[in-house]
Order: C-alpha cells, then structure tokens, then sequence
C-alpha cells in the first residue's frame, strides 16, 4: 500500500516529527528519574520506543480531531498537544493538574486538544471512539476520530463489536494498534490467531494495514491515507503499527520474559535517534539546532515539573464534587 | 392522582414513552438515539417504542445497531462527550452485563476521572421483569448494581405520567441515567392522561402516590402497581397504606421516604429485584439509622426469590413478591 | 472446498438425516399449534427451514460430544438427541422436564446426550464451548465441542473472543453459525461488516467456510471435515451455514419486516420436502416408508405431549433448590 | 489469633496463595487454572502467584490467556462442566465488568436453569483494593454485585491462614465462588503460619478475630486487618471490641453475627466498597430487623465514598475508611 500512497513526509514535516518525538523521550525520562527519585510517586506504562507513531499523527491531527487513548498513552497524547504544566500537575496528584488530581495518569483527559478519553480497561478506547466519529458525521464535520490500544487488546470482544460498528457506519475512525510485541508479559505471538492484526479488518469489510510505526515516512504515509479516507466519508481504518517497548510493562516490571537480545535489537534501532540522525545526515536540520530544540524541550519540562510540585493538593472535600454535575451532600 | 381517577382516559406506560421520545426528538435536536431494531427499517424496536421516529427525524439520529452492546454504549457515551445526548436502548437489563464496563467504568465515572472536564449526558433505556415465563436470563432487575455505582442515576416509572415525566428528565439530566422499563405492566391502559410536553418528573423525587397513617409501603416499578393495588385492600381492612412510588432509585428520596416512616413507625419494602443485597437494604438501614427508637416494629423488606427467575409459572409467580404477598406483610406489620 | 472433501453422505445417511429433519419440522409444527391452541404458553423461537443444519451434526456427532445451543436451540437439541418426554416437559413447566421446570424453552439441557448450555444470551455459547472442548483436550478424548449461534451474534464480542482462543488453543471446537439473514427484525447485510462471517476466521488463523446449511450433501462434507480436523487434535473450524428462518423471530412476532418474496422464494424452497422427494426419487426410500416414519415421529410427540401435560407442576418450595448444591434455608 | 502471636513466623497472604496452589495441584488431578499471564513464559502472573505451577505441572493445567475475559471465565465453565475445576483469574476486579455475563448469567446460573443437571464448581480469583494511587478503574470493590447474584459464592480472607484454608475450601466446593485479594496487603508478612495442607477454612463461617463486649465490629478483607488495629487502640481507650472477619461475604454468618450483635448492642460495620448499597446495609437491616428493640445504638456502616476511586494521595485516603476512622467511629458508638 505504502508504494501507491500519495501521503509523502517532506523535509520540514519530518523534522517536525522530531520535534514532537523529542519531546515525547525526554517525558519519558523524565518521569522515569522524577519516580525513581521519588518526587512523585505514580502508576507509570513507559513508551520508549513507540514516540513514532503518536508524534506522526499529532502531526496529521487538528485540534478538532479527538482520541481516545490508554494507561500507555502519555505519548499519544503529547504528540496530540497535551501541554506540560497540567499535565505533570496531574501526574503529581495536585488540584492544578488537568483532572484536579482526580483521574491520574491513567485517566488523562485534556478537551481542548481533542484528548477526550484515557482508559484504564484494555480495549475500551475503540467503542467511545466510535461515538465521537458518529458526533463527527452528525455535525457534518470532516473531523476524524482516532483510538488507541495494543495488540493484546486486539483480542477483546471490544474491539471487535466497535470495528464492525464503524464498517458498517462508514465511521471516521481510526484504529491504531500500536503493536509493541507484548501485552504485559505475554507476547504478540503467543496469543494472537493468525499472527496478524491488520488482516483482521477484511472481516468486518474494512481497510486494514500493518506498517513499521517506528519508520516515520512509512508512517506518515498510511496515517494520512487512513485520515484522507475518514476525512472524505469513506470509513475507518485499521492500522498496526509495528513497534516495540523498551522498558517492560510498567515502571517496576522485572522484564527478564523479554528475550535479551530482542530488547537490545530494538534499543539499538531506537526511533527517534534514528530520526535525529536521519535529520542531521540528509541536512534537514543541524546538530546544533536539533540540541536547541531538546533544551528547549528540557526546560519546558523544567517548568511543568516545578509548576506541578509547587501546587497544592486537592482537598478531601474534592470528593464531593464532579461525580454528578451538582455537588453530592456533605 | 385524585377522586376523579376514573374520569380519566386510559394509556399505556408504553404509550407514554413514545410520545416523550416524539417531543424530545421535536424539540432537541442533540438528541439522537441508537440500539438493536430501533429504526423503523427494523420496525421500531421489539417493543415498538420508536416506530416513525427514524422517518420523522431521520436516520442519522435514530439508529438500528448490530447485537454489540458494548459498541452502543460506547457509541453514546462517545457522541455525548462531543455534545449529543444519546438514549441508548440495551434491550433487556440482563444484557447490560455484557456491557458493564462501559456502563460503570466508563459512563459512570468519566466526570470524575476528568475532574469534571467531561461529562456524560446519556440515558440508558432498559426492559425487564418477569411474568412472560422467560426465564432465567431474561428478566433480573439489576439496579443495585447501578446505585451501588457512584456517577449514574436509576429511576423507573410505574406510570404513563411518570414514565413520561421521568424520561423528559433523565434525557435533560447532565449525568447518566438509567430508565428501567416493566414489560409486564408496559401495555396495560392505566387511568392516566398522556401528559402534555411540558410535564417533567424531577429526578430524585418519590411521589406519595397514596396518603396513610398506619404503614408506610416503600416501592417501584411493577411492585409500585402491586403496592397501590395491596394498599386499596388494606383499607377494606381497615389499615391505611402510605403508598411511596421511589421513581427515582439513586439518588432517592431520602426526605420523603423518612418523613412518611417518621409519621407511621412502620415501614415495608417491596421490590422484584432479589432480596437480599437489594436496594430495600440501603433504604432499611438508613431508616434503621435515622429513626431509631421511633419506629413501631423493625423494617420489613420482601424481594425476589435468592435464585434465578424460574420459568414455569407456579415457580415464576412464587418468585417475586404480588399485591397478595404485600397486603398480608402490611396486615402483619399493622398489627 | 466441498469438491475436493472426502466426507460424501452416503443414501443410508442421507435417510437418517431425513429422519431426524422430519422430527425437527414436525416438532416446530406441533409447538406452534400447542401454544395457538393455548395447551402450552411459552416463549418459542421456530426454526422451521434450518432443519438440515442440526439434523446432518446430530448425524456426525457422538453422545459424549458436546453442544452448547441458544434460545433458538430445539432443533439443535432435537438433533442431538434429546429426548421428547423431558423436552416437552420442560416446555410445558412440569416437574418431569428435563430441568425440572427451572430452565424452559431457553434453557433445555441434557448432559446424556452431550447437551450442556442453552442460552439466552447472543453469543454466549461460544465462549462455554471453549471450556468443553479444553476438558476433552485434558482428557486426552477426541469428542469435540460444538457450538451454535446465529448471524446477529457474530457482532458480538464474546464470539471473537472465543474463536481467537480456539485458534491459539487448538481446540476442538466447531463454531456452527447458522445463518438465517436476520437478527431478530435486522438484516444480516445491514449489521454485518465485510457481509461474510466465514471470512472472519482468516483474522483468528483458523478456517473458515461458508455452506448452504440447507443442502445436506453440502452440510454434511463440510461439518465432517470439522469434525474430523477436531478430533484429530488440529484445531476450530468456523462453519458459516446459510439457511432462513421461516416464521419471524419469535412466535407472535409481526415479520412484515421480511419481505415477501424472499421469504415466499425461501418456503419455496424448504429444505424438509426437497429432502424428501429427493428419497423418493432416488429410491433411497419410499413414499410409504417416509410416510411411516413421519407417523411414527407423530405418535412420538403425541405421546410426550401427554406425558407433559400430565405431569405435575413444581411446587414453591423448589426454588429453595438447585440454587447451590445444598438447599438454600427455607 | 492468641498470646503467642509474636512468636509466630511471619508470612504474607500471598504467599499463603502460592503455597494454595501448590497442595491443591497436587492434590487434584481436576484442578486447572488460566488467566492473564499465569503460566511460567510469562512469569507466573502479575504478582507471581503461579510462578512454578506450569513448570511443575504442566501447560495443559496452566494456561495463560490472551486478554479476553470473557473467553477465559466461558473456558472456565465450560470445563467445570465437564467435571474439571478450574480456578480463573481475572487479573482485577474491575475487570469483572467485561465478563459479567459469564459469571452472572451463566456461571452463577447454570445449575439452577438446568435443574440441577449441571454445575460450575469455580474459583474466580481476582485482585483489588486502593492504595497504590491507580485510580478509577482498578481498585474498586464490587462483592455486592456477586452478593445480589443467586448462585455463586463470595470470600475475601485478611490473614495468610484464611486465604490459604478458604481457597482451598473455594475449590473444593461445588460452587462457583469469587475470591478476592486485597493487593495492597498482599505482601505484608503477617504474624501467622503457613498452615499445613489440611488446613480448611468453611466458606459460610465467619471468624472471631478478637472477642469484645462492648461493640461488635464487622469487616472483612483490608478492612479486616484496619479493624484489628482499630480494636487494639479501642481497648486502650477502654473500649472492648469484638471484631468479626466474615471471611464468607456471600452467604454471610448469621448466627455468629447476630450472637455478637445481640452480646454488644452496638455494631460498626466497615468495607471498602462504596458505602450506599453495599453489603454493609444487607447486613445492618438484618440486625436491625431481627434485633429490634435490642440495639443500644442504631447500626454505624462506615464505606467508601460515593465517587469513583480517586488517584491523588490525599483523595485516595480519604475515601475509604481506615483504622483511625474506624477507632472514631468505635468511640462514638461506645458513648
Ligand atoms: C479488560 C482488561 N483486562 C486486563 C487488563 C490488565 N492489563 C493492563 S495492560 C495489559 C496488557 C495490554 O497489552 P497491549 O494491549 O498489547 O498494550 P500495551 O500495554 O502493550 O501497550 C493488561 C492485560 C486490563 N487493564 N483490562
Ligand atoms: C447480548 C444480547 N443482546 C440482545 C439480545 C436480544 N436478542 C435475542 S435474539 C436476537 C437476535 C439474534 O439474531 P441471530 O444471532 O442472527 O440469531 P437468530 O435469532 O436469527 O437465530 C437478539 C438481538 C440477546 N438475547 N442477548
Ligand atoms: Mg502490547
Ligand atoms: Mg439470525
């Protein structure tokens, strides 16, 4: 499919890609060290290693568009625009933070940027999705709406019912499989029928394609195609992004069930230095700005980091409130 | 629901609905609506309730879905974080458990984990209760587990007035509802006008549907037609029922239930759903609490059987309590 | 597929499976008159015209194998033996049904014949069957575990559920979806993403065929192939068996959804009667010998009819019973 | 639970689990277990509780699964039908919500809408309990659900003996039961001993874990271990407490809570569940009824809050009760 596809990454949108990857590893490592450190302590599901795949479709995604994504989506919903100072507020449990300390990193939630759903339950992103794309075809709009999950997930009857619901609606969904070889300890290969995700969407009458979602070209290109295709009405899309997580299942995760040479395999074809050397070898941008561009990224993460621990904890009495609309009694 | 009762002209519960959802759709256009049969392709669902409305308001906004309760739930709650308030029909209340975790960890919860950044203003549509000889997966009132959830509401008619009124409400409600329908007392013509489309039942609020001195008789759903027709025969014994309709399952009415218990001291519950662990516990304990010492006898609930609803029919009728069952509780109490 | 298959239904097959076709119709018929003539009220889900269906497994199938039917199920019951004193007890709430009036027409069981679940609930046989077909795996046993759903269930999460872990597992199950083209009042074209289940398989790796349910010849080599693959230990096979239900979802239901000519062309084409001039012209057997056998069939019922309705009710107390396996307190 | 506690070796809960397992496998060639990452390719779950058992006893009988509850729970039945045993994990309670289907409609059902033909003798395991800051959707406690459901049997255990003697005595019942594990005092050694292999505990008896006279405190699970606690402070300040593990949530200990309650007079009931509709008011309008006018105080619930869990620290504390807020309670009911 890649060789026919219109959709072709040029220079300046690569180097934007970057941008967004960047920064989507350095939150990562951050947070790593701020847990390891313990200045915050939290439920963290590290992305290392999967920064393409969110950082091209943030580049793809307006405002507008929604996603719906899960306790792995930290990445996702940076490359969607998340800013950092709720963000790591929300991370830190503090009434500042985007969800008043409520919800946590597994339920992340930021409207204005579209991040309308972080679920902690594997493979419920896809269903409520389909109900932003039906929100979506109702106003007229050509707003697309994306999920997230894994490829464990792929085998829960979620999924399933909500792909034959966006076929058969011409949904402008997208589903986006970020296939990282496991789910927590259990590999893509052992628990997969058929060893192929995307081969699954003919089955519902759908468009289904497996891409390396560490390639950013390759990427771009089925991204683009999946979003040109809800944008015009046509339907959803299936798309497994082939990629890998570099740190087990969740921060903590003895990982010693990933063979050792696979995991060193992945870390040596790292992405986003991959990226970064790409950008540097074919001119695109120079050492020196690319390191401008990641102290850049630093300090902003600097500033949130300080910003969230600076603020206040919610009180007991936040109970209370936004459970319904109107306050429960004292 | 005065003397001139008779007077009135008869409609169904069923009835009822399907004007609500006629003058919802007329007058909200964010209203939209989706579940199995629902369309008028497919009839207008098993019961009919919205036949014409995918003619009258088109077929974007009322949709026939495949067997997928968890895709529908999720299609609504989706479409009401973008502004849409969905009414999401899950046929039978025994098939919301193949969509739990969209109901309870999702549409339930999301204000909450967003710290009331979204919302999700969704009405869960749902039939039930026993008499058809349907047996065992066809008819549990589940709604303890939905008031036992904080972030959703419950609420069930046992009038065409209230089931309209409630309906109104629910769909204008900014949190998540579930509407329980009885399909047994669905078709039945009560003497009760089709109200007009102003009339809103507020959610949260019983209604005495009978004044009484000696019992207080605490019920919803078809056991509220079971209540109001046990209290008529009380009163030919001589012990006046104080007939309390819940309408409103969680939050309830708090107020109303312990001012009426506070005035007879002798309280009775009645409700299809099993016994034990049903909703008659919260409300027995909190009464327990709040007016101990000043009750006349303790507490009495009476519920479904503890076993699945059975099919054949002596087992079916032994099964749930009846106005039979009732006026011998409420004769026993006011003794 | 069917050409090149080695399970040909010989003319002493094709007569047992008649035998047990003209129980199932005469079965339904019977019912239908029994609950219009008031003797019976029951809910009741027909089947006429997917008799061949049910009558070519029951052909194939051994007593310890199992089968875990639907709502929609008497004529897979019937097939697989069940016998018609208890069914018609059970239909009728009397104590001497084979459930003891507990379970009714959407819950028939008989584990003699290998007859575990009937379910109310769409799709819920598929993941039960599973766990059967895993105990006969543990038992080193090559019975094999069949279960039964409709069109509209193949929407449903728990089937994709269950057919993905019948892959992985390699089990002996045979997922035997009965096609009639409606869910219900719903089309099968209209819900069904792709508009082909049998192609769905090919997403789980296992395979995956599409049979008209109501040619037995067709039906018989492919549920033989089935099974044969179950009980050699390779693994689940998905049959997708088209056929048509003649008389609306449940009795009493208004089917002026259906229309007209296609149910007219389908009554048209009823596979009982077609069978059977096929025995006639084939000299397989003769009008007489049908003719005998379909009296027989009657007097059978008759007989089970009677006993039913002469049987005791259960008594109130029972449902202090059968709750756990020691009585609940009274 | 005597003096000599502190001699006692110290071991935790889990691994009184793990020790469970072992002896059951190798007890009983029928026993079989699947879940999510159980087996030793992927670690032997996620707290390890398996670690081993497929080494030792191989692959057949120990399964890991694709994430698909409701294939694992329809595995599980399945099998027990035909006549095996098998303990299923699902992996936390709130994922209970996507197989609620399978454990209500079928497993909890089958044997009585057979007639007794057929029976599904399973273990549900499944982890819960706040305290780790996950969140809305991974620590809920939701025994209610399965307390209301006819069929199918409830346990949690707050000491390494209980969890040990009540699950082997959950998998040799006949019945389905749900077994629930606190997570986050999993792994606290506790002052108890790893029980020898015919250690049983009843499923249906509750368990006196300290005896009191003044009030009777009834809990179970973490709130079990924050109860003890409570109690030993309460005696300090001259309160005697009785406090009751149920141990069995479902069918809970009538009788030897009824004894208690009659002995104090005063009974605190506390769970982490939401407090509205939890089993604490099944259990408090069960006192209350068949204790009326023996009380000296109305029955006190103490529960989780109406909302969902909360992640941020000081919210996660404050919404279920602990042994300071238990001692509170304790103290006003004493006056
Ligand atoms: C319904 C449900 N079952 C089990 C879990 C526990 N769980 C959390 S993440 C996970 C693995 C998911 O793997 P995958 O879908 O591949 O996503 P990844 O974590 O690799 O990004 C599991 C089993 C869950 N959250 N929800
Ligand atoms: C989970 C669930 N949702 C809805 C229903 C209501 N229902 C009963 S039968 C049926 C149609 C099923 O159609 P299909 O699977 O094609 O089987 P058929 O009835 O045609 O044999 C529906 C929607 C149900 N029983 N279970
Ligand atoms: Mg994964
Ligand atoms: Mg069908």
């Amino acid at each position: 499919m890649v060789a026919t596809n219109q959709y072709v990454a040029d220079s300046a949108t690569l180097l934007e890609i970057y941008k967004r990857a960047a920064l989507l590893k350095a939150n990562d490592e951050r947070a790593r060290k701020v847990i390891l450190s313990g200045q915050i302590a939290m439920v963290y599901y590290s992305y290392r290693g999967q920064e393409i795949i969110p950082s091209v479709m943030g580049q793809l995604l307006r405002d507008d568009d929604t996603i719906c994504t899960i306790y792995r989506g930290i990445h996702d919903m940076l490359g969607k625009g998340f800013p950092l100072r709720p963000l790591w507020a929300e991370l830190a449990g503090r009434v500042t933070g985007s969800c008043k300390g409520k919800g946590g990193p597994m339920h992340l939630t930021y409207p204005p940027k579209g991040i309308m759903v972080t679920t902690g339950i594997v493979g419920s992103s896809a269903p409520i999705a389909n109900g932003l794309a039906w929100a979506a075809q109702l106003d007229k709009s050509d707003r697309v709406s994306v999920c997230t999950f894994g490829d464990g997930a792929s085998n829960i009857g979620a999924v399933h019912e909500a792909m034959n619901l966006a076929s058969i609606w011409k949904l402008p969904t997208i589903f986006v499989c970020q296939n990282n070889l496991f789910a927590e300890h259990t590999t893509f290969e052992k628990m997969t029928g058929g060893q192929n995700i995307a081969g699954r969407a003919a089955g519902y009458g759908m468009p289904g394609v497996r891409v390396n979602g560490n390639d950013p070209e390759e990427m771009y290109s089925a991204f683009a195609q999946a979003v040109a295709r809800a944008r015009a009405g046509e339907g959803p899309t299936l798309l497994e992004c082939m990629t890998f997580r570099f740190f087990g299942h969740n921060f903590g995760d003895d990982d010693s069930y990933i063979p050792k040479d696979q995991k060193a395999a992945a870390m040596e074809a790292d992405p986003v230095p991959a990226l970064r050397a790409r950008l540097i070898a074919d001119r695109i941008a120079s050492e020196h700005e690319l390191a401008a561009i990641e102290a850049d990224i630093e300090a902003q993460i600097d500033d949130a980091l300080e910003f969230a621990l600076a603020s206040p904890w919610p009180e007991p009495d936040d109970l209370r409130f936004d459970v319904f609309e109107k306050e429960i009694a004292a | 629901m005065s003397a001139e009762k008779a007077a009135k002209p008869k409609v169904s519960i069923i009835a009822a609905i399907s004007k609500a959802y006629q003058d919802i759709f007329a007058e909200d256009p964010k209203v939209i609506t989706l579940g199995e049969d629902l369309a008028d392709p497919e009839g207008g669902g098993i019961a009919k309730i919205t036949k014409g409305l995918s003619t009258s308001f088109g077929d974007d906004r009322v949709r026939s879905t495949p067997i997928s309760e968890q895709a529908i739930m999720g299609a609504a709650i989706g479409a009401s974080l973008a502004g849409y308030k969905p009414i999401a029909e899950i046929m039978l209340m025994n098939f919301t458990t193949v969509a739990m975790d969209m109901i309870v960890n999702h549409a339930a919860k999301l204000r909450f984990m967003s710290g009331g950044q979204t919302s999700v203003p969704i009405v869960i549509r749902t039939m039930t209760g026993l008499g058809y000889g349907s047996g065992g997966q066809h008819c549990d009132y589940l709604e303890t587990w939905f008031a036992h959830t904080a972030g959703i509401k419950v609420c069930a008619a046992s009038t065409p007035e209230d089931a309209y009124g409630l309906l109104r409400s629910a769909v204008e409600d900014p949190d998540p509802v579930i509407f329980i329908e009885n399909l047994p007392t669905y078709h039945a013509p009560m003497a009760f006008e089709l109200p007009d489309s102003s009339h809103r039942v507020p959610l949260g609020k019983a209604a005495i549907q009978r004044e009484g001195s000696d019992v207080t008789l605490i019920a919803y759903a078809r056991m509220a037609v079971e209540a109001r027709a046990a209290a008529v025969q009380a009163a030919e014994q001589g012990v006046s029922v104080e007939v309390i309709d819940l309408r409103t399952i969680a939050p309830w009415d708090r107020e109303t239930v312990l001012a009426s218990a506070r005035k007879t001291g002798r309280v009775l519950i009645a409700h299809e759903a099993v016994k034990e662990h049903g909703v008659g516990a919260e409300i027995a304990a909190v009464i327990n609490e709040e007016l101990f010492g000043a009750l006349k006898k303790p507490v009495k609930r009476l519920g479904g059987a503890f076993s699945a609803v059975p099919y054949s029919k002596p087992l079916e009728t032994a099964y749930a309590p009846d106005a039979a069952r009732i006026l011998a509780a409420i004769i026993e109490l006011a003794k």
